[in-house]
């Protein structure tokens, strides 16, 4: 078991060496301003955010007062669009009546495209931060609530019935049985939402008044055409998605052990 | 206790397949009894069992629980499952699968284990308490749900099938521990089976249910001495006849 | 929560269901109107929906307006069809094979949080920037959804329902296509549903930011220029946006319904 | 309607023989800077030129810089600042083609609106103001302007804000003054009642150049007369526009959102009507100097020498 | 045909909690033959079932059929689970449930559909074709799966407890199908059951697992006149006398 994991971590970090030999390579063979060579890329990273004192664990002042006020505001927008989410998604999931309500009004929010409003939600929300979390959460509450919603009215009707045969109360029902038997597609949600937030914490960083921000040292980079810079912020975005994934995984496959357990291997 | 009045159900009713799998079926059950239902495969007699427990309403007729009208699931009602495998929770413990529907009953966390200790000893299963149902043979499962209902202690029980996937020993064991639980805690229990042997020696009546749509075309009292006992009971004249009688009454409806 | 009385799970009729979607439509609509109305946000910058939904009915026979939401509609589809036809195979090979999916988890996790915004110069420059600037990043954004619920999907498939068919000697890619693919596919369509509002969202945003003067976003875009900016004329072109979507969404629910019947049927949503 | 191309003098004859290239397309913006083009068109000066021009309505400049080297189009109306940076960073080789835009007095303001407690210049100080893009010519032409009026240009602080937003965030009070370009200035003064309090295209920064018409240096090489053929018809659309607001007012509804109403009320930016590499250089000289370049850029050597009349 | 060789299964090897399922069982079965397996509940019978179908890999020892050892599914095997119900595909209706695994049989469409609906009609589903799987009661779900194997015909039919959830008289009739079909197409079928009585009227041997971890204990040849006969069978002295003596070895070493 142990060693398969070993064989697979070291069989992917393998993977990713030769692919980024590979865009080194042809990086420079094709010598492009706009596709700088990855070592040029993390050359400028280093310079950027980690050449930083000791003290700071080697980050930059720009670091400090960029990196971490993305990452705030990314998590405290996938905080709430994945409480959201999981909210409206069980209420719809479970009750017919609250999807017949619901489902005409959040379908059309749901197709609408958040830079077209970025004066309604200037209006309402004004500048800065609470306008950013506003956009984030409504950005990323979709798959969560779609997800949830369908793994909430797929659960197996005989579990429903054994709920109903020992009448259950309604809150042992949801968090006992609804709960854990929609939380395999919940996940899958809340993985896709969690990149989105990276994503969309960008966008919201393109909003007026902002003055900081992976998102805004990427737009500002570009608008000066720093290309170098752009793409370290763009790796930077892919590391920490990266990053997040894995930990995400580590929380997925602890929740729904008995899950991958009772699917057996794969294949 | 237990009232079926003129009871009738149509599967998909409307459409030109509608099914009626229960046609003007009358039963009344009494309070402390333990009926058993036979009848042909595809009769109706999980879909009478579902009715009874408010999980499905019939197309017509009344079913009526200690005079009451049955329109949701009424209190104090277990139900064993013929799926049985399909009725566990994949996410939890085998005790704690158990334990669950005691939280309806006024026990704090250490009385809910106590008891779903207790029932999962009863059946056989005391060491595979932290197991999930995945890790458990067919039989072990049925046995897992056999324990949460006991262990929920109902005033009505109702078993479609119970025993049907334990070894011949262990289906003994079940029937004597079912019956010395029914005596203990005076439960009205009904119970569906296959087996007419077991249905003449665990029943106090025996109803065979005809071909679908299902009604009654049988109802045996089964007068035989208690305390039960595997080896006297089933070499008992009455037993022999009885078994007969019930057998003939399934074979019949059967094949019409 | 209706699951505790009989008639659990049991849709009510049709009427009622429609009488409920509009009601809550219109509860939308009046907060809208009396947010406006009221003065609580400047009906410069809101106006008042019913008369958006005016402006959006006078629009609709607007030649020009036409034209822009053609654009848009095309770019959406393809992106959306080439999404589709990518991320399911792709989907069913990561979520069936273990070691491609760990030799390419780095790669697609490294990739997926890239904002497309930052990606349109580059796929402008590589690609040139028509139609097929904004059906790549179309491509590119909605892919994920229907790659995840592909993959989530799969893990969800009955172990002994693919063990039957294995018994019988069918291979691995029998049982994917046979038992794993029609078990998962009502959570694929979902995924699909998802992605169908991702695609029109990219599609208005990239037109938005860099449309080449055709499209539903540029028309919001020249909107805003102006002095002073049409909301209105944003806002109705967003509430055409939004009402394709729910149409999307109701075809695609409607679809699945039908295709799915087994799936619906046995949980008791009887149609 | 014409606004009397018979006016404009040109050599027809240079155009009629030698050109690498007659069919153009140009990136523009939907903007009044980007008006001679429009007028050329109008005016048929490209048609004198033996050209046929197709301008391309981007949204922002920065985007059309791929699709000038992938060769989607030919040139495009850019400013300088912008330029000078892609030229700075290696991302393009430039070659200016012809001078476009030069700020006009009030075609730029810095306002506050009645209320404000802002009066004079020296009130800005410490204040937040909206740019539409960070790190470009708004902020340089106003630093030299604040300096000038004993204003540290450093206190201020600077927002990006997108042109639809300006309105309600300074009616929201996220920005304490604004600055506006036309037709916004017009359209401030007269519906909100606001009052200008700097004109960041004055003193050093009179006639600050804003944007132009460029290519890439390999472009130009290779199609050299043709080059000169857009310069001339650039430049003799700017002529026309000199004393005539109507062929002007005539085309901006055609590529802009401004309606002819305004069109004809609001102020013009100056079109430059020849290239002058003096007042360019200015442009990348301040730019060295706000360390926004990492080396001084001869500028001369980026243009041509005016050929029209 | 099938010969298994010192197998042993563990499950969860490694883990503290680590259940031997199956510990150095032996066994051979013939060609043609029909071997019954009975044994206590959670023994490992199924795991010896899976083992044989190649669905999972012994963790020791080795089953070799026609010579060949056993690392995948083995061509031409049917399985009938034990969990009936879940091994059918809610997404296709009975008949072409039935119809799917022929598309490995060189057969065209027309072909499969006419082998599914004589599979269905021989286990008396004649009219439940166009149902789908969770409209049929339990009994007809389990024979669903029994005919899915049935119209098959595989050289090895592997069978868990394939009657357990039919009444009676529908359980004599698909023992006596097996028998029919064994006779027709030389099968070899192996079968777990827990009914001894039938163990011994169906099989040509049986054979009696222990208790966890699980190996032979008992294998008794079958000597009773063919054709078998439900009345003349089991009244036969040999019948009453096998049926005793697994009976014995069942409960012998279920209490161990
Ligand atoms: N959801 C359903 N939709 C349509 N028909 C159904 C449904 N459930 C059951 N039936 C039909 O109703 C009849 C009775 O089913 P039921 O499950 O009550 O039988 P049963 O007596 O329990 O049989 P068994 O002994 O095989 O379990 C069957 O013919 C079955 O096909
Ligand atoms: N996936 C698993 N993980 C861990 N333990 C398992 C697993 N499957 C089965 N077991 C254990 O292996 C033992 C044998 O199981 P098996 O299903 O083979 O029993 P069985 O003889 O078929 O019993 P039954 O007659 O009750 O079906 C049981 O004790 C069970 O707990
Ligand atoms: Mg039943
Ligand atoms: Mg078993």
């Amino acid at each position: 078991m142990r060693t398969r994991g070993m064989r697979t971590t070291v069989f992917r970090a393998l993977v990713l060496v030769v692919l980024v030999i590979a865009w080194e390579g042809v990086t420079r063979a094709a010598g492009s301003a706009f596709f700088p060579p990855p070592s040029t890329i993390l050359g400028r990273m280093h310079a950027m955010w980690f050449s930083g004192p000791v003290g700071t664990l080697f980050l930059t002042d720009a670091a400090v007062g960029n990196i971490l006020p993305s990452l705030g505001r990314m998590f405290a927008g996938f905080a709430g669009g994945a409480l959201a989410g999981v909210a409206l998604g069980l209420a719809l999931g479970l009750s017919a009546r609250a999807y017949d309500y619901l489902d005409g009004v959040l379908q059309f929010l749901r197709a609408i495209p958040p830079p077209a409003l970025v004066t309604v939600f200037l209006v309402v929300f004004g500048f800065g931060l609470r306008m950013q979390l506003a956009f984030i959460v409504f950005s990323i509450v979709w798959p969560v609530l779609l997800n949830t919603a369908d793994g909430a009215r797929s659960v197996e009707p005989l579990h429903l019935e054994t709920c109903r045969a020992f009448r259950l109360s309604r809150a042992e029902r949801l968090f006992r049985v609804v709960l854990p038997s929609a939380l395999p597609k919940m996940f899958a949600g809340l993985r896709l939402a969690l990149s989105l937030s990276l994503i969309v914490m960008v966008f919201s960083e393109l909003l007026p008044g902002t003055t900081n921000g992976i998102g805004f040292q990427i737009t500002d980079a570009y608008s000066t055409f720093d290309l170098p810079a752009m793409w370290a912020g763009i790796v930077l975005l892919g590391v920490l998605g990266y990053l997040f994934n894995e930990l995400f995984l580590v929380v997925e496959r602890r929740v729904l052990a008995w899950h991958q357990a009772a699917q057996g291997p794969p294949g | 206790m237990l009232e079926i009045d003129n009871l009738s159900h149509v599967y998909g009713g409307g459409s030109p397949n509608a099914h009626h799998a229960i046609e003007g079926l009358n039963l009344s059950v009494a309070e402390g009894e333990l009926l058993c239902i036979v009848g042909p495969s595809g009769a109706g007699k999980s879909t009478l069992l579902r009715s009874i427990a408010g999980l499905i309403s019939p197309t017509g007729g009344q079913i009526r629980i200690e005079g009451n009208v049955v329109r949701q699931t009424p209190d104090n009602l277990a139900v064993v499952f013929q799926d049985y495998s399909r009725s566990l929770f994949p996410w939890m413990s085998v005790v704690d699968n158990v334990a669950l529907p005691l939280r309806r009953k006024n026990m704090d966390k250490r009385q809910r284990r106590e008891a779903a200790h207790e029932a999962l000893e009863s059946v056989g299963l005391a060491g595979a308490e932290r197991k999930y149902p995945f890790q458990l043979s067919g039989g072990m499962q049925q046995r897992v749900a056999i324990a949460r209902a006991l262990a929920y202690r109902p005033a009505l029980m109702l078993m479609d099938e119970p025993f049907g996937s334990v070894d011949a020993q262990t289906r003994e064991d079940l029937e004597d521990l079912v019956l010395k639980v029914r005596g203990h805690h005076k439960m009205t229990i009904v119970l569906i089976t296959h087996d007419i042997d077991e249905s003449v020696y665990v029943g106090d009546r025996v109803v065979v249910l005809s071909k679908a749509p299902a009604h009654v075309v049988g109802d045996l009292k089964v007068e035989l001495p208690t305390p039960r006992d595997q080896i006297s009971t089933r070499e008992h004249p009455d037993f022999v006849h009885l078994r007969a009688e019930v057998g003939r009454l399934v074979r019949g409806h059967a094949a019409v | 929560m209706s699951t505790q009385t009989l008639t659990a799970r049991v849709r009510p009729a049709a009427a009622t269901r429609w009488s409920r979607r509009a009601a809550g439509v219109l509860v939308f609509a009046a907060l809208i109107e009396l947010a406006a109305r009221t003065g609580l946000v400047d009906r410069k910058f809101l106006p008042p929906a019913t008369e958006i939904v005016g402006r959006a009915v006078t629009l609709a026979f607007d030649p020009v307006f036409g034209g822009h939401a053609l654009t848009s509609l095309l770019a959406w589809a393809i992106g959306l069809g080439l999404a589709t036809l990518i991320a399911v195979p792709l989907g069913l090979l990561l979520g069936s094979v273990p070691i491609v999916d760990a030799a390419t988890r780095s790669v697609v996790e490294f990739l997926r949080p890239i904002p497309s915004v930052a990606l349109i110069p580059l796929v402008a420059l590589v690609i040139g920037t028509g139609l097929q600037l904004r059906v790549t990043l179309v491509v590119y954004a909605s892919l994920w959804p229907i790659l995840y619920n592909t993959m989530y999907g799969l893990r969800g498939v009955d172990p002994l329902a693919k063990e039957s068919l294995r018994s019988y000697g069918f291979g691995a890619a029998a049982v994917l296509l046979r038992v794993s693919l029609p078990s998962s596919a009502p959570f694929i369509t979902t995924g699909v549903r998802l992605a169908a509002g991702v695609a029109l969202i990219l599609t208005v945003s990239t037109e938005i930011v860099a449309g080449r003067g055709e499209g539903i976003g540029v028309f919001i875009f020249f909107a805003g220029i102006a002095v002073p900016a049409r909301m209105i004329d944003i806002l109705a072109g967003v509430f055409w946006v939004g009402l394709f979507g729910v149409l999307v969404n109701a075809l695609l629910v409607a679809a699945e319904r039908r295709a799915f019947r087994w799936h619906h049927v046995r949980l008791g949503e009887h149609s | 309607s014409t606004g009397g191309s018979t006016t404009v003098s040109s050599p027809p004859s240079a155009s009629a023989g030698g050109l690498e290239k007659t069919k153009l397309k140009i990136a523009t913006l939907p903007a009044i800077d980007s008006a001679a083009i429009y007028v050329a068109i109008d005016q048929k000066l490209f048609e004198q030129e033996g050209l046929e021009v197709t301008p391309q309505v981007v949204q922002a400049a920065p985007e059309a810089i791929p699709m000038m080297l992938n060769g989607e189009i030919d040139a495009m109306f850019g400013n300088y600042v912008s330029m000078f940076q892609a030229q700075d960073k290696g991302t393009l080789k430039l070659r200016i083609l012809a001078e476009g835009s030069r700020a006009a007095p009030d075609s730029l303001s810095i306002m506050a609106l009645p209320n404000s407690p802002i009066k004079t210049p020296k009130d800005l100080e410490g204040k937040t103001i909206n740019v539409n893009v960070l790190h470009n010519f708004q902020e340089l032409a106003l630093a030299q302007v604040l300096k000038a009026n004993n204003v540290d240009p450093n206190t201020i602080k600077y927002v990006q804000v997108t042109f639809q937003n300006i309105m309600p965030s300074w009616q929201g009070g996220q920005i304490d003054a604004a600055y506006l370009g036309e037709p916004l200035v017009t359209a401030a003064t007269s519906s909100m009642g606001a009052r200008k309090i700097l004109d960041p295209a004055s003193g050093p920064a009179a006639e600050f150049p804003i944007s132009g018409y460029v290519s890439t240096q390999d472009w130009y090489d290779k199609n050299a007369k043709t080059a000169a053929a857009f310069q001339r018809a650039i430049h003799n659309a700017a002529k026309l526009m000199e004393n005539n607001r109507e062929v002007v007012a005539k085309v901006l509804p055609t590529f802009t959102q401004i309606d002819a109403a305004t069109a004809a009320t609001v102020t013009f930016p100056y079109f430059s009507s020849n290239d002058n590499p003096v007042r360019l250089q200015r442009v990348a000289d301040w730019m060295l100097e706000a360390k926004w370049l990492t080396k001084a850029i001869d500028v001369k050597a980026l243009m041509s020498p005016t050929t029209s009349g």
